[in-house]
């Protein structure tokens, strides 16, 4: 196959490896060193961001499964991250328990949680099934609060770093690794979900309701299990999350979080796992861009005040620039750029979407 | 006798947030999440008014209103326009992003500081009884008469003029319409003007009944209870909704915990999902749209 | 080439429509609509009739799609690519598929709503007048228009086009979902109010027959190209029309489906 | 005929919204046989369909498939008996491929649970692989194999349809319902559609009902006819003696076609 | 198509560079990282301290700095959003590399911050609200406080004023909170004092953060029958219910804390029987330091009015103090050093100075003092005088 001009598969099995050519594997490989050096070379700030971009992912890939696979509408996903993160308080100060307790309890509470988010699935959707997982979360977060103000935890409940073992879980670079290959656990979980029996169902139920059926997927059972993997995920990453961060408070899961999440998989592109990645690394970092843009702009002290307000709206009014420009999501813009770099030096581009 | 005054005034107060939602909701189905936000900038238009162009109380609410009808059209030609025919949830994005931005935008030009347009107008907040025990202050008052007359002019236009007429035409089928020559981005403009004078006269009253700060985008928060209970597409739902989610608050406010009465609104909405989700007043079909 | 002596109204010369910017749905579609004409323009699902039909009407920007070749004249006016209720102001009125209504208005709000605000002087009597065309219309006239039957709602429809005092009414599909009964009384009135109002008219229809029996003239339309053009007797009576659009060619004398071509081997993918 | 019945269809009547569409339609299918269903427009072709499929319960009567009702089934209960069908507006699932689309047919076959997909593990990876060759066949039969990865919104309209019969051939099923498999199609097409439907009945002895408008294809391939108008049965038997009975010619051939 | 590829290169590239540009590379001045909510919910308390800060250190650089070095302030808006306030802190301090840390922002963001400042090693210093782990008798080692407020230290002198003030009448209180924890925790402890020294406490309302109307809160306080109210929560809660008691025709006085809008609020209300008290001094006082920040204010045009600048202001006065103790080069260490040990002259801002020790690193004593408005001067009078209040 020395001269061969395309790879070609030898087998059906062949055919459903993730990556397929050698080009690919080469791109994989450079990507692979890229992430395991990284925090080498990185400053501790952007370790930070990486984790976070890391552990965002985990929400915001459980999120494109449920709304953009199977095309369930939900404004409740802080809602998910918040009861992994509650779980996980609760246990932590109530029965000192450790993180291989605190983890699939989340995942449980999370798995419980998914079927009452998704009951209503069942009866509607659009709109109304988004207000309705909007009103979810405001009743978890509630229940958050309560339990807050009732144990008189006045800051929020602050929680000691895991410990495997012997080893206690503390160092930004452990932290790194450990939330990158969670992404990477459930980038890969998810992958596969959306290639196998599952994901079609889901896929034929988001395109078509009334055909899914009648090939025979039960409409209600494939919902729900939607709504139960999505939300298992996002509460393993509140739980992960909480102990990132040490700390769990009400403030942590407002509607803005919910917001971020949506925001993530609809610039990304929705129906695509590459959007959900592409998606999470640029809404987690867009502030912090922001900021630096503001930083750089050297604005005299006095105005800085303004600064921040400019900075705040501007996270707003880039969300919608990318709404209006490019309906398609980054993972249109991507496309774009790779079927350019495909294409060099030919200009003709192909006949695709 | 005094939490009837208050629950009418609250109902009142968020039928006036409420409807502006709905407008907006049946002429082009778009869920406006900013609604609140739009309530803020109707009382920061009035601030700003009283503050630099005149100090009666009268031509301020006028010339704020015009702010405000302006601002909507604005919001519609230089951001809903293009999200004709975008998915559900990217234009329920979108009008999050809106909210953020105009969030943004009160920080920068007003600050994060209390202000009291009263105060630059010059008129006090004075109080009434009505009966033994009820009191209800002016702007109460105002709350509840503006709100009436909202209504009556709403309906008598949807019902009697050739644009309520189109209006409804727009909603019901926007291919069909514009196939009968109705220029469908006036008509959204439209709902998106008068949804922004409606919840930005709720916000002006607010900013002279209370006072003004950007937390009180928080109010907004409460349309989605209470246009789902009153039924999505429903104008005359609305006051009903209003007062079930109203009383479901005193309610929870007097007789569970006060904290309760923030979740207190979302139950109700819950439960009328789950025994009647279209609404109390909205049409069946209506789930099957969205 | 004029027909019947009428000058111009519409002329859509080599248009090509593409969906997505990729897929072409016509290529090349020539016709001309003369004034005071009933003009057919048959095909089959999906060979390109709707599409024709929108680009004149100015509904491709909904699916995505644009004129991309050739040009679409009315009145000497280049309209292609124009907003659809810009077209409708023009003059070009539109009766869509399936009877479309406002359900939930009256019939009487349904006529009032179609009133084009630039032609304010359409009085009620225009109403009254045009509406004794369709007496079961005139019966229900309060009601709403939900409630009306399938020929009713297109009675409706048509009437509510004619009230924007269109010069060019594209009527889609008038026969679909109807019985052959009512087809006939629409079509009949159809060339009766184009003799009495004296409106150009344009059908696009799947239902040959009932198309050409009052039509002028007709276009034939496959693939995305016009396959055949002719005035209606000349198509009635063209063999390949007769046994593929009218299906009246005698069993003896045509292919059965039973023999058809052989089935061609392909090779499997992989052994 | 003496043909073991396959499915068999009791009185059915079906309203919606007050309004009546379907009353007291009975007929019989019989094993291997390629039934046609044809009538005007809104005569309830598509609904009688729905009723078998389970997407409309009928309000009253009976449909018997191997001994069981299917009038109260869901839609995936009737497919798990071994019906499918094919939808009259193309309706595939128009974000995924010919393969995927195909696939998704099989969904009743495959086993796999979420848990075993997520991780991808042996069990799901030797269903892929072994479902893969079944849907490969069904590629090879339809002429399908150069639209195999292509995405299912941008093929023509013909070609949509025929994945559309595909799916519903992937799931293996005892009776084939198929919803105007040739509406909108030309000459070729059409003649393309008919070679299928004919080596599905004789290749794969599968009991079709077959809801169509073209009369020519109905007479050439039907082996009986049933003509439904407003909701009731008008006419049932042979091509021949059912085009020429007079009751259909006036109710929905027209009689026009014959007179010119 | 050409435009929106190039749209999204230049916003990708965009992406990436931003996050190499070398954000402040000179060395010489001393460090200092705030997180400061100055845009997000519940900022309006928290925005001016910037505004101070800027100024205060503005001067202090135009004449010369501190030991010769200048002093830059690398601030941070948290939104008020407690995983951003740890992003940013982390950045402060492992980028920036800050020899202090200041946060001024709700209680939900302590958790995070103090996280990274532990983590570190870096102190922090608490402008606006503070943790109670800075009291004695342990003090936490990086933990600072200079701001007004100290949780059951405000109400140890509000509720014996409200006693005292209603000496010979009866006296039935009603309280109030918001459901933040800084704010719920004070009351409760004013509802056990009060009860301790014989005070009827008719009622006790704990509003929601989001409340949109205050009515019914204040239709059950007037119903208890409350001749006295005491509020204790965000500036707009306090008068609001204030307002709405007012609007239902209740009688009673009320005693609320005074946040930095205190002063200009008294002049609006114009009502004889509302009290605020507070720790710092009203410009009324007309201070050599008031003078200065008013000059200052108008001088460098500050977005907030002078009158809410003093709770920064006098943070600034601490934060000069303390560097002014550390030998160059500063490090985190040397500045918690100096911080162990620091007495800051007030200048008449508050009615003593602050000290911090090793065990207490809020203030050895609290000074409170109370206003309310006189309509016969028809001015801000003092309602009672500094009080000192022991912190043990």
């Amino acid at each position: 196959m020395a001269f061969a001009s395309g790879y070609f598969k030898t087998s059906y099995k062949a055919d459903l490896s993730l990556v397929e050519t050698r080009t690919r594997w080469l791109f994989l490989a450079i990507l692979i060193i890229g992430l395991i050096c990284f925090p080498f070379i990185a400053s501790p700030f952007l370790l930070d961001l990486a984790s976070q971009v890391c552990l965002s992912l985990i929400g915001a890939v459980a999120l494109m499964l449920l709304t953009g696979y199977a095309g369930q509408i939900s404004l409740g996903h802080a809602g998910f991250i918040a009861a992994g993160a509650y779980v996980t308080a609760i246990l932590f100060k109530e029965f000192n328990a450790p993180i291989w307790v605190t983890l699939p309890a989340s995942g449980l509470v999370g798995a419980i949680l998914g079927i009452i988010f998704g009951l209503p699935s069942l009866r509607l959707k659009g709109v109304y099934l988004a207000l309705s997982t909007l009103a979810m979360h405001f009743i978890v977060v509630y229940m958050g609060a309560e339990y807050e103000s009732r144990r008189g935890f006045a800051t929020g409940i602050v929680i000691k770093p895991p410990s495997i073992g012997p080893f206690i879980i503390r160092d930004p670079l452990v932290w790194y690794f450990l939330a990158l290959i969670a992404a990477v656990a459930a980038l890969l979980f998810s992958i596969n979900l959306v290639r196998s029996r599952s994901g079609r169902a889901w896929v034929a139920i988001r395109d078509r309701e009334v055909v899914a059926e009648a090939i025979g997927v039960k409409v209600p059972l494939y919902k729900l299990s939607a709504f139960v993997t999505g939300a298992v995920m996002t509460s393993i990453s509140g739980c992960l999350f909480a102990y990132y961060r040490g700390f769990v408070s009400v403030e942590a899961y407002s509607l803005f979080l919910t917001i971020q999440y949506v925001a993530m998989i609809i610039i990304g592109g929705l129906g695509t796992i590459l959007g959900a990645v592409l998606g999470t690394i640029f809404v987690v970092l867009l502030p912090y861009t922001i900021d630096a843009v503001g930083r750089a702009l050297q604005v005299p002290a006095r105005l800085t005040t303004y600064m921040f307000a400019i900075q705040y709206a501007s996270f707003g009014l880039i969300m919608i620039i990318f709404l209006v420009v490019e309906p398609g999501g980054l993972v249109a813009v991507w496309n774009r750029i790779r079927n350019y770099f495909i294409l060099w030096p030919f200009k003709r581009r192909p006949m695709g979407r | 006798m005094q939490i009837i005054v208050n629950t009418v005034v609250l109902a009142s107060l968020y039928s006036l947030i409420g409807c502006g939602f709905v407008l907006i909701y049946r002429a082009s189905r778009v869920v406006n999440l900013a609604q609140g936000e739009l309530m803020a900038m109707g009382g920061y238009f009035l601030f700003t008014v009283a503050m630099g162009l005149f100090k009666e109380p009268i031509p301020s609410f006028l010339v704020a209103s015009v702010f405000s009808v302006g601002l909507g059209f604005i919001i519609y030609f230089f951001l809903m326009r293009f999200m004709a025919g975008e998915s559900v949830f990217a234009a329920i994005l979108s009008t999050i992003a809106l909210g953020i931005l105009l969030r943004g935008l009160i920080t920068l030009i007003w600050t994060s500081q209390l202000w009291h347009p009263l105060e630059k107008m010059g008129i006090t907040n004075a109080s009434h009884t009505l009966v033994k025990d009820a009191v209800i202050s002016t702007f109460g008052i105002v709350t509840v008469l503006s709100a009436f007359f909202i209504y009556l002019a709403l309906f008598l236009c949807l019902k009697f003029t050739r644009w309520g007429l189109r209006m409804q035409a727009v909603g019901e089928n926007p291919l069909l319409a514009s196939r009968r020559g109705i220029k469908l981005h006036n008509y959204y403009a439209l709902s998106w003007g008068v949804a922004a004078f409606t919840g930005g006269f709720a916000g002006m009253i607010q900013s002279c009944d209370a006072i003004l700060e950007p937390g009180m985008v928080a109010i907004g928060l409460k349309t989605f209870p209470v246009v789902l209970v009153g039924g999505l597409d429903s104008l005359a739902g609305v006051i009903p909704g209003a007062f079930v989610v109203a009383i479901a608050e005193v309610i929870a406010i007097n007789y569970i915990s006060p904290q309760a009465s923030e979740a207190a609104p979302f139950v109700v909405l819950l439960i009328m999902l789950l025994i009647r989700p279209w609404g109390l007043f909205g049409t069946k079909e209506e789930l099957e749209r969205v | 080439m004029t027909r019947n002596g009428g000058e111009g109204l519409l002329n859509v010369e080599n248009m090509g429509v593409v969906y997505n910017n990729v897929s072409a749905a016509t290529h090349g579609v020539s016709l001309k609509v003369y004034k005071n004409e009933i003009v057919a323009l048959l095909g089959t699902n999906g060979a390109g009739k709707s599409s024709a039909l929108k680009a004149i009407s100015g509904f491709l920007g909904i699916d995505n799609a644009r004129v991309v070749e050739g040009f679409i004249e009315f009145k000497g006016e280049r309209i292609q690519n124009q907003p659809p209720h810009a077209i409708t102001l023009k003059g070009i009125a539109l009766v869509p598929e399936w009877g479309k209504v406002f359900e939930n208005l009256t019939v009487e709000e349904n006529l009032e709503v179609c009133v084009p605000a630039a032609k304010r002087q359409v009085k009620k009597q225009d109403i009254a007048q045009l509406l004794e065309y369709f007496p079961p219309l005139q019966k229900a006239k309060k009601r709403l228009a939900g409630y009306l039957s399938g020929g009713e709602r297109q009675m409706l429809s048509i009437s509510t086009a004619l009230l924007c005092k269109p010069d060019l009414l594209l009527v889609d599909e008038l026969s679909l979902g109807l019985a052959p009964v009512i087809v006939d009384e629409l079509m009949g009135l159809l060339k009766i109010i184009r003799d009495e109002q004296g409106v150009t008219i344009l059908l696009v229809e799947q239902n040959a027959l009932a198309a050409l029996g009052i039509a002028d003239y007709g276009y034939v339309i496959e693939n995305g190209r016009i396959v055949f053009a002719g005035t209606a007797g000349t198509l009635l009576s063209h063999k390949d029309i007769q046994e593929f659009y009218l299906g009246q060619a005698d069993r003896e004398s045509r292919t059965s489906y039973r023999d058809v071509k052989q089935y061609r081997r392909t090779r499997r993918w992989y052994g | 005929m003496d043909k073991p019945i396959d499915l068999s269809i009791k009185a059915i009547s079906l309203a919606i919204g007050g309004l009546k569409i379907l009353s007291g339609i009975s007929f019989d299918v019989y094993k291997g046989e390629l039934l046609a269903l044809i009538g005007p427009n809104g005569a309830g072709k598509t609904s009688l369909l729905n009723c078998i499929s389970g997407i409309y319960n009928p309000t009253g009567g009976e449909i018997l498939f191997n001994g069981m009702d299917l009038a109260r089934r869901t839609s995936h209960e009737v497919a798990e008996a071994g019906i499918a069908r094919t939808f009259q507006l193309t309706e595939l699932f128009k974000h995924m491929n010919v393969l995927q689309n195909l696939l998704s047919g099989r969904h009743l076959k495959m086993k796999s649970g979420l848990l075993s997909n997520g991780f991808f593990w042996g069990k799901t990876i030797k269903e892929e692989v072994e479902h893969r060759q079944a849907v490969e066949k069904i590629i090879e039969f339809l002429e399908l194999g150069k639209y195999r990865k292509t995405e299912s919104a941008g093929l023509p309209y013909g070609t949509q349809k025929i994945v559309g019969l595909g799916r519903a051939l992937a799931m293996e099923p005892q009776l084939l319902l198929l919803d105007e498999p040739s509406a909108g199609m030309n000459r070729q097409e059409k003649e393309d559609i008919a070679r299928f439907i004919l080596r599905i009945k004789h290749e794969m002895g599968l009991t079709i009902i077959w809801v169509e408008h073209d009369m020519q294809l109905v007479g050439d391939l039907a082996d009986r006819i049933v003509v439904l108008n407003f909701g009731t049965k008008i006419a049932e038997g042979k091509p021949d003696q059912v085009l020429s009975d007079p009751t259909v010619i006036e109710s929905y051939l027209g009689t026009r076609a014959g007179a010119k | 198509m050409l435009k929106k590829g190039l749209f999204g290169m230049v916003l990708s590239v965009a992406l990436v560079a931003m996050f190499f540009v070398p954000a402040y590379a000179a060395p010489e001045p001393y460090l200092v990282g705030a997180a400061i909510s100055i845009t997000g919910p519940g900022s309006e308390p928290l925005a001016p301290i910037k505004d101070a800060l800027d100024i205060y250190f503005k001067d202090v650089n135009a004449k010369g700095g501190i030991n010769g070095h200048p002093v830059k302030l690398l601030i941070e808006d948290t939104m008020n959003e407690p995983s951003r306030a740890a992003t940013q802190a982390r950045q402060l301090v492992t980028q920036n590399k800050v020899s202090l840390l200041i946060l001024a922002g709700l209680s939900s963001l302590y958790a995070p911050v103090v996280q990274v400042a532990e983590q570190y090693n870096v102190p922090l210093l608490f402008l606006g609200v503070c943790p109670p782990e800075t009291y004695p008798p342990k003090a936490d080692p990086n933990q600072f406080c200079s701001t007004a407020f100290g949780m059951k230290f405000d109400s140890s002198f509000a509720v014996p004023f409200i006693h005292e003030q209603s000496k010979g009448s009866s006296l039935k209180l009603a309280l109030e909170a918001m459901n933040v924890p800084l704010s719920r925790n004070e009351i409760d402890w004013a509802e056990q004092l009060a009860k301790s020294m014989g005070i009827e406490v008719v009622d006790k309302e704990v509003t929601p953060p989001p409340t949109a109307d205050f009515t019914p809160f204040a239709t059950k306080m007037k119903s208890s029958g409350a001749t006295w109210a005491y509020s204790y929560g965000p500036w707009g809660m306090e008068v609001r219910t204030f307002e709405a008691l007012r609007k239902l025709g209740w009688k009673g006085k009320y005693l609320a804390y005074g946040h930095i809008q205190a002063e200009d609020e008294l002049k609006r209300l114009k009502d004889d029987d509302f009290y605020v008290y507070g720790t710092n001094a009203f410009f009324t006082d007309n201070t050599q330091a008031h003078q200065r920040i008013k000059a200052m204010s108008e001088k460098e045009k500050t977005v907030y009015p002078y009158t809410q600048l003093t709770d920064g202001w006098i943070g600034a006065t601490v934060i000069e103090e303390v560097l002014k103790k550390v030998p160059w080069p500063a490090t985190p260490d040397k500045v918690r050093e100096s911080m162990n040990q620091v007495k800051v002259d007030t200048q008449g801002l508050k009615g003593g100075p602050i000290v911090w020790t090793k065990t207490n690193h809020y203030r050895t004593t609290g000074y409170y003092r109370a206003y309310k408005w006189d309509s016969k001067k028809n001015a801000v009078v003092i309602a009672k005088d500094w009080t000192a209040i022991e912190v043990k």
